[in-house]
């Protein structure tokens, strides 16, 4: 019997608002209903899955809807989970939609139950059980208790190899992760059976025979036991080697686009070789990528080896290059304080132009050479609806490119000391560097500024300029007691000779005034006789530097040379060169990269010439300390003078540096994979020498001091901080040693 | 195994929680604030307060700069009041906390340029404010969403630009030309599409597409007629085209000697 | 809270008052035993010798009588399954996989070929077909003169099994297996074609243990009738010639069960000793003070039952109420190989440190 | 700017289109079997629907630019003709 509605009411209602009932309930005022309606109507609010009964009843025309709402879940709680930590389990419970507060369905418990079991099957504890209960709460609502009983592990007790004539037992169970139990074995959990680790050792197992040249290998069987205890798991693999394969033939089909002779180049192996996937598989990547450098961004080799012989085999190199691809746009992600321009210019890739996958990668790798970016990732995607257009996506993480340091200090000789740096590599963003330096103390004030811009022109001509003054005592660095006042300007200029070289160069002015103090030795007065104590010096400098460091922070791989002249040339007052050589190599040791080991080396000298037959002595080289040799204090190293005043010594440093290093760089423990992190186990060794030194100069190898120790460098955003703790290997009575050094804003 | 009785902190009553917090907003202490409306969520999840404490909190957060945990609060009021008539303020205000959470500090108080660089969490801001819009047209953050969204818009196009113009550096007019046309076609009400115009019809020019070049100074003289690219008569004159190529001493002495 | 360590903890030694006695007829004992590879190598009373070996490749045959040796002969390789014995033959199976057959006169070999996979029950032979169970279900035959392979049958095995595999019967024309997809399968002789088969345990539940119904003990021949019994699954009868079902009940058991004056005995998983009626089945008595203590089958000698345990106790049980009335442990590294009842009223016992005995009950009243 | 020696890398632009591709255009086939033998193009000229440019240009080591133009000729999206000035060589980069 049909009526119209005249008014709904909704009774029984407590958590759920009356608005989310009448959206989901579809009958409204001044409708002609009948029963088929309403009973549909009462279906779709059920479907809401708000409520666990809904009765509809008549008061004359007025609809009363009594609703009885599904309880809310109030408390959840978890017990006996060592192996599987509670709040893994609530993220489990609140995908499946049962969290505090939410809605209870019974139906999502047992599930539960299942998903959390078949879990902890995963990790081999076959016999856990899971039970799950809820209990009526006050206020409708309901206390989820979850009793889990882990049970024990099943642990390998055996692992069967069947089959095997070539390869011994032991060199193929030391392929897998699965290890048979024993004490160190159950620490890393790998004695613990679980399923998906079989597939995995198995497939293992597959590529080393296939990688060997075993191309009929096949798993025949591998069935796993369990002890009736269900303590123990016992696995038998039955395998068939079948023969080793040589390669008789190597065919190129297809396409070729560059000929057959450009590619056959970058295939190193010929007849006779044994058949190796892995090597097939690098030949097809290293041709597909050959084939990426003329636009070709989706090709495709495949290696396909036929046996055509008792046991040799043909390998055909099947080339699909696929259409041409040409890149449409090239999009930057994450660079929210970079400039666009700074990532834009090192793309050696156009936008508009053939897609051409090496320049793709070497764009990256100069995004991270730019040292701005903690980590760079690129993605070529197509362009849907096209089939030969590709964007490509470069996300970076920016990370902290300067140092700012601030000091405020105190010492009897200089009174108070106060001093303030800032030096941003990525200046606001521009790419530009700039650094600003101000130290204020009685005996010391000294004040920096300089410019580089390294994008002068669009192809990298760099051009910068640094103004300094200091007037300083140098008791304050104890390096030899004199003043040394100097004022001075310089104009550098570089530009790229090739995509990894660059020559920079660079001219400047610089007044230098010496002074005597109470401290000064005699070397310092015998060279302010012979040389007077103001100088104005025009110098001309040149360097070379070739560097193929995969990173400009923490560099992983790759090496660097850079060789720089600096000349007083004629007309200053002391005419002196000095040259230097530095380099660095960095030697990955496994593809992660996170083991690596780093060799580095530099030589320095200096002489006068015309007719000065020595380098002042303030240009000196100095060694010792961070950046040069650790567990000796900075400066240290050389021959001393004595002061005339209290007999003390003090570096004089020399005008031959030899300095060499080899680092250990380790993953650094408990940081996971970050790169902005780097521990390393380091000797470091150097020594200055002075080649004019009255004595007969004869250089004694035996003077280069050593120290071994362990050093810890972080990028952090107020600069690059460093410790080092190293412990000095020939040290000398009277050397100054320095087992911890720390060191603010230097990166080295 | 005993069940830990932990010393839970003292429960104070409903409705004082909700007052501190509201004398907190009010005299703009909002950590105090956060406080009480974090306290009243826990302990009361479902009183009579629960809804405005939820709205409040959103604020709360926003001041105190707490921006990932504005939008996070503003996500939970949404899911957990879908009916809510506040609804336009929670979205607003979730657009909102997304617009500001990328402005560093320096971009604060130095003038950098934020259209040369990477509009990060605006998009989002972006597609907030277009759903609030779309569902709640004439709520009365409406206005200020829509005069948002046309600058996140025109930012975008900015960016475009300085694409454009490093290509034009980088002498390679075709992505020069896609960009300002990737301008003129998707931001045309932006200020942007004046300068992409004219980079348009330049590098049309110089690719001897003299069709592209003429529609294009076409459409730029119907919009901008006094753009300063048309000399007293009317004529369009550009030189953005123009190669650089300064002499050694030039770039040696910053301009002094040597012809530019 | 919950309990966290494991539910399926063995119950202690329970300490009797037994009025039976076990003492040894003679003992000896047969290289290291049977090593932590959870083997079974169960020895061969053959009337006047004994055939046993050992894992670590021992194997001897010693004068049922008194336990001298007749000869020894150590392989040097792990064994995995074994002994077999025919008239001419002895066949066991290494770890790797091989299927030897040795003189059982002085133990020379005579030929030796490769299997599939591993096989942990005995190879058995009726003198001119040597039948091979693997534990991925395959059964493989081989001519006993010269280890010629004749045929193989493939059945369907679930990845997790038991780490516990019946031993096959082989009569004149037919092989009887079990396997642990729980059937019971008759392949002829002649070409190893599936004859009839009867599903023991049907596998069901959530979890790949739960789902387990391996066949562990070797069926036992009553005349025309095979009495089966699986984990997880059931103890039935079934006719030989066509594997119909006589009767069935509900059970689990690793271990062949006995029968004595119309009684049947069961070692259950779950370490109870329980006793059946024969005519329906009915349960008699239950002998659960032993629980996971993981027991042997029974051994019925007179009217009194023996089952062995994990660590190496003898339990000796009255069949009229199953009460504990004889206990002595036997070898401290437990007991695996079933008790076999020779000439009898005696056992013969080999526990799992090699230790190979022949004993007998005393019951003192 | 003049600096001796500057490393300069090559710029490529456009679609690479070789003679015996063109050879393969035949009349009245429809744009988008031309676009399949010759690539989208990466020029479009917004208001002439009738034509198709396929421009490449090529700049050496910072050099002049080189510059290839295929215009391909449409009537109700059928190929029609085509004038074009090719280079010897169109290089990738």
């Amino acid at each position: 019997d049909e009526f119209t509605v005249a008014d709904i009411e909704v009774e029984g209602l407590q958590r759920v608002s009356a608005g989310s009932v009448f959206s989901s309930f579809p009958v409204n005022i001044g409708q002609q209903i009948d029963e088929t309606r309403l009973a549909s109507a009462i279906k779709e609010l059920f479907r809401s899955g708000l409520f666990t009964d809904i009765e509809v009843a008549r008061d004359g025309n007025v609809l009363i809807v009594n609703v009885e709402e599904r309880p809310s879940i109030s408390s959840i709680e978890i017990e006996g989970n060592d192996n599987i930590e509670s709040d893994m389990l609530l993220d489990a419970l609140s995908d499946a939609g049962m969290q505090e507060g939410e809605v209870f369905q019974r139906a999502t418990l047992e599930r539960l139950e299942l998903e959390i079991l078949r879990s902890y099957i995963a990790q081999g504890r076959y016999n856990a059980r899971v039970t799950a209960t809820a209990e009526p709460q006050p206020q409708n609502r309901v206390a989820i208790h979850l009793d889990i009983n882990e049970g024990s592990v099943a642990s390998i007790q055996h692992i069967n190899i069947i089959g095997n004539r070539d390869f011994s037992e032991e060199e193929l169970t030391d392929l897998f992760e699965l290890r048979t139990s024993s004490w160190w074995n159950s620490l890393t959990n790998k004695d613990k059976y679980a399923r998906e680790r079989l597939s995995g050792d198995l497939e293992t197992l597959r590529s080393y025979y296939l990688d060997r040249g075993y191309l009929d290998f096949n798993v025949e069987s591998s069935q796993v036991s369990i002890s009736p205890d269900k303590q123990q798991v016992f696995i038998a693999i039955s395998i068939n080697e079948g023969k080793q394969y040589t390669i008789s033939d190597i065919r190129l089909r297809g396409d070729l686009i560059v000929g057959e002779e450009e590619l056959r180049k970058l295939i190193p192996v010929e007849e006779g070789d044994v058949f190796s996937r892995a090597k097939m598989t690098s030949i097809s990547e290293s041709l597909s990528y050959r084939l990426g450098r003329e636009g070709y961004a989706f090709a495709n080799v495949d290696a396909v080896p036929e046996p055509d012989g008792e046991d040799t085999a043909t390998v055909t190199f099947y080339v699909e290059p696929g259409k041409r691809a040409y890149v449409r746009r090239i999009n930057f992600e994450g660079n929210v304080s970079t400039k666009d321009e700074v990532l834009r210019q090192e793309m050696t890739q156009m936008e508009g132009g053939v897609a051409s996958t090496d320049r793709i990668e070497f764009s990256k790798d100069q995004l991270d050479r730019l040292g701005f970016f903690q980590t760079v990732e690129v993605d070529t995607v197509p362009v849907p609806g096209t089939d030969d257009l590709v964007d490509v996506n470069y996300s970076v993480q920016e990370q902290p490119t300067g140092s700012l340091s601030a000091s405020v200090g105190f010492s009897q000789s200089s009174g108070i000391i106060l001093g303030a740096s800032v030096s941003e590599n990525n200046f606001f963003g521009t790419g530009k560097r700039a650094s600003f330096g101000v130290n204020v103390s009685d005996s010391v004030k000294s004040a920096n500024i300089s410019y580089t811009d390294p994008y002068y022109t669009v192809d990298g001509v760099s051009r910068g300029f640094s103004v300094f003054g200091r007037q300083t005592d140098y008791d304050e660095e104890d390096i030899s007691s004199y003043l040394l006042d100097e004022y001075g300007a310089k104009l550098t200029f570089g530009y790229p000779t090739d995509a990894f070289t660059r020559i920079n160069f660079g001219l400047g002015v610089t007044q230098s005034k010496v002074k005597d103090g109470r401290y000064t030795s005699t070397e310092v007065l015998e060279f302010m006789e012979e040389e007077g104590n103001s100088f104005v010096n025009y110098f001309l400098s040149g360097s070379w530097r070739r560097s193929t460091l995969n990173r400009g922070v923490l560099p992983t791989d790759g090496y660097s040379h850079s060789l720089s002249l600096d000349v007083a040339v004629p007309g200053s007052d002391l005419t002196f060169y000095k040259t230097s050589y530095k380099t660095n190599y960095y030697f990955p040791l496994t593809d992660s990269q996170r083991w690596v080991v780093r060799l580095r080396g530099e030589i320095g000298y200096g002489d006068g010439y015309g007719d000065r037959s020595r380098m002042p002595f303030y240009e000196h080289y100095y060694a010792g300390g961070f950046g040069s040799v650790r567990g000796y204090e900075a400066n240290s190293l050389g021959n001393t003078v004595v002061s005339n005043y209290d007999g003390d010594e003090d570096p004089f440093g020399g005008n031959l540096l030899t300095e060499a290093g080899m680092e250990f760089i380790v993953p650094t423990p408990f940081a996971g994979d970050t790169r902005s992190m780097r521990t390393s186990l380091f000797v470091d060794a150097g020594q200055v020498f002075d080649t004019d030194s009255e004595p007969a100069y004869d250089p004694d190898l035996g003077e280069i001091r050593a120290a071994a120790g362990v050093s810890f460098q972080w990028i952090t955003a107020v600069g690059p901080l460093a410790f080092s703790l190293a412990k000095p290997l020939n040290d000398q009575a009277e050397d100054d040693t320095q087992v911890f050094q720390f060191s603010l804003g230097q990166t080295f | 195994c005993a069940s830990q009785q932990q010393d839970e902190p003292e429960v104070l009553a409903e409705k004082t929680y909700y007052e501190n917090a509201r004398e907190a907003m009010n005299s703009g202490n909002f950590n105090e604030a956060e406080e009480n409306l974090d306290a009243l969520e826990t302990y009361y999840p479902f009183g009579r307060y629960a809804e405005q404490a939820q709205l409040d909190l959103i604020y709360a957060r926003y001041q105190n700069m707490d921006l990932e945990g504005s939008r996070a609060a503003a996500d939970r009021f949404m899911r957990l009041n879908p009916q809510s008539d506040h609804l336009d303020y929670a979205l607003y205000m979730r657009g909102l906390a997304s617009y500001n959470i990328d402005l560093g500090l320096a971009a604060r108080y130095f003038p950098i340029d934020p259209s040369a660089r990477n509009p990060g969490e605006q998009l989002q801001a972006f597609r907030d404010f277009t759903q609030l819009l779309n569902r709640f047209p004439n709520s009365d953050y409406a206005l200020d969403a829509r005069q948002r969204m046309i600058a996140i818009r025109n930012r975008m196009a900015e960016l475009e630009l300085h694409a454009a113009r490093y290509y034009i550096k980088r002498e390679a007019y075709l992505a020069a030309n896609n960009r300002a046309r990737y301008v003129v076609e998707n931001y045309p009400s932006s200020p942007a599409v004046e300068e992409a115009l004219i980079l348009l019809a330049d590098t049309f020019r110089y690719l001897e597409l003299p069709e592209g070049a003429d529609s294009a100074i076409a459409t730029l003289r119907k919009n901008f007629p006094h753009s300063e690219v048309f000399d007293a008569d009317g004529n369009y004159q550009s030189d953005r085209l123009q190669r650089q190529d300064r002499s050694l001493l030039n770039v040696v002495t910053f301009g002094l000697m040597g012809e530019d | 809270c919950s309990s966290t360590e494991p539910f399926e903890q063995p119950a202690p030694v329970p300490d009797i008052r037994g009025n039976v006695d076990i003492d040894d007829v003679w003992t000896t004992s047969i290289g290291d035993g049977l090593d932590g590879e959870l083997l079974q190598l169960s020895p061969v009373y053959a009337g006047d010798t004994i055939y046993a070996v050992s894992a670590d490749g021992v194997v001897a045959s010693v004068r049922s009588e008194d336990g001298d040796m007749v000869w020894e002969k150590d392989l040097d390789t792990r064994l995995f399954a074994g002994p077999g014995v025919d008239g001419e033959h002895l066949y066991v199976v290494t770890r790797e996989a091989e299927l030897i057959a040795l003189s059982n006169t002085d133990g020379t070999e005579l030929w030796r070929i490769e299997l599939p996979t591993e096989a942990l029950a005995s190879p058995q032979s009726n003198g001119n077909l040597v039948a091979v169970q693997t534990i991925d279900g395959r059964m493989l035959a081989f001519d006993a003169s010269n280890g010629d392979q004749l045929w193989q049958y493939e059945a369907q095995v679930p990845v997790l099994t038991m780490r516990s595999s019946a031993t096959p019967l082989v009569g004149g024309d037919v092989v009887i297996g079990s396997f642990a997809n729980g059937r019971v399968m008759a392949l002829s002789a002649s070409d190893g074609q599936p004859l009839w088969q009867y599903q023991v345990g049907q596998p069901s539940g959530r979890t790949e243990l739960e789902r387990l119904v391996d066949i562990g003990g070797q069926p036992l021949v009553l005349d025309r009738a095979l009495m089966v019994v699986g984990y997880q699954g059931k103890l039935a009868l079934i006719e030989i010639r066509s594997g119909q079902e006589i009767w069935s009940r509900p059970a689990s058991s690793l271990y062949s069960p006995a029968v004595g004056d119309g009684r049947i005995f069961l070692s259950a998983a779950n370490g109870d000793v329980l006793a059946l009626r024969g005519s329906d089945r009915r349960e008699l008595w239950v002998q659960d003070s032993l629980s996971w203590r993981r027991l042997t089958g029974p051994a019925v000698v007179g009217d009194y039952l023996v089952v062995g345990d994990y660590e190496g106790y003898l339990h000796v049980l009255s069949a009229e109420d199953g009460t504990l009335v004889g206990q002595w442990q036997f070898d401290s590294d437990g007991i695996r190989a079933p008790i076999r009842v020779i000439e009898g009223d005696k056992l013969l016992v080999y526990g799992n440190s090699g230790d190979l005995a022949v004993l007998e009950l005393q019951p003192d009243d | 700017c003049a600096f001796p020696g500057v490393y300069k890398i090559n710029v490529q632009q456009g679609n690479i289109v070789t003679d015996e591709e063109l050879g393969q255009l035949s009349e009245g086939m429809p744009r988008s079997q031309v676009h399949a033998i010759l690539g989208t193009p990466l020029t479009i000229d917004p208001i002439d629907p009738t034509r198709d440019y396929y421009v490449y240009t090529f700049q050496r080591r910072g050099g002049d630019i080189e510059e290839q133009r295929i215009v391909i000729n449409y009537d109700d999206d059928q190929y029609t003709g085509h004038e074009a000035k090719l280079l010897e060589e169109t290089p990738a980069y």
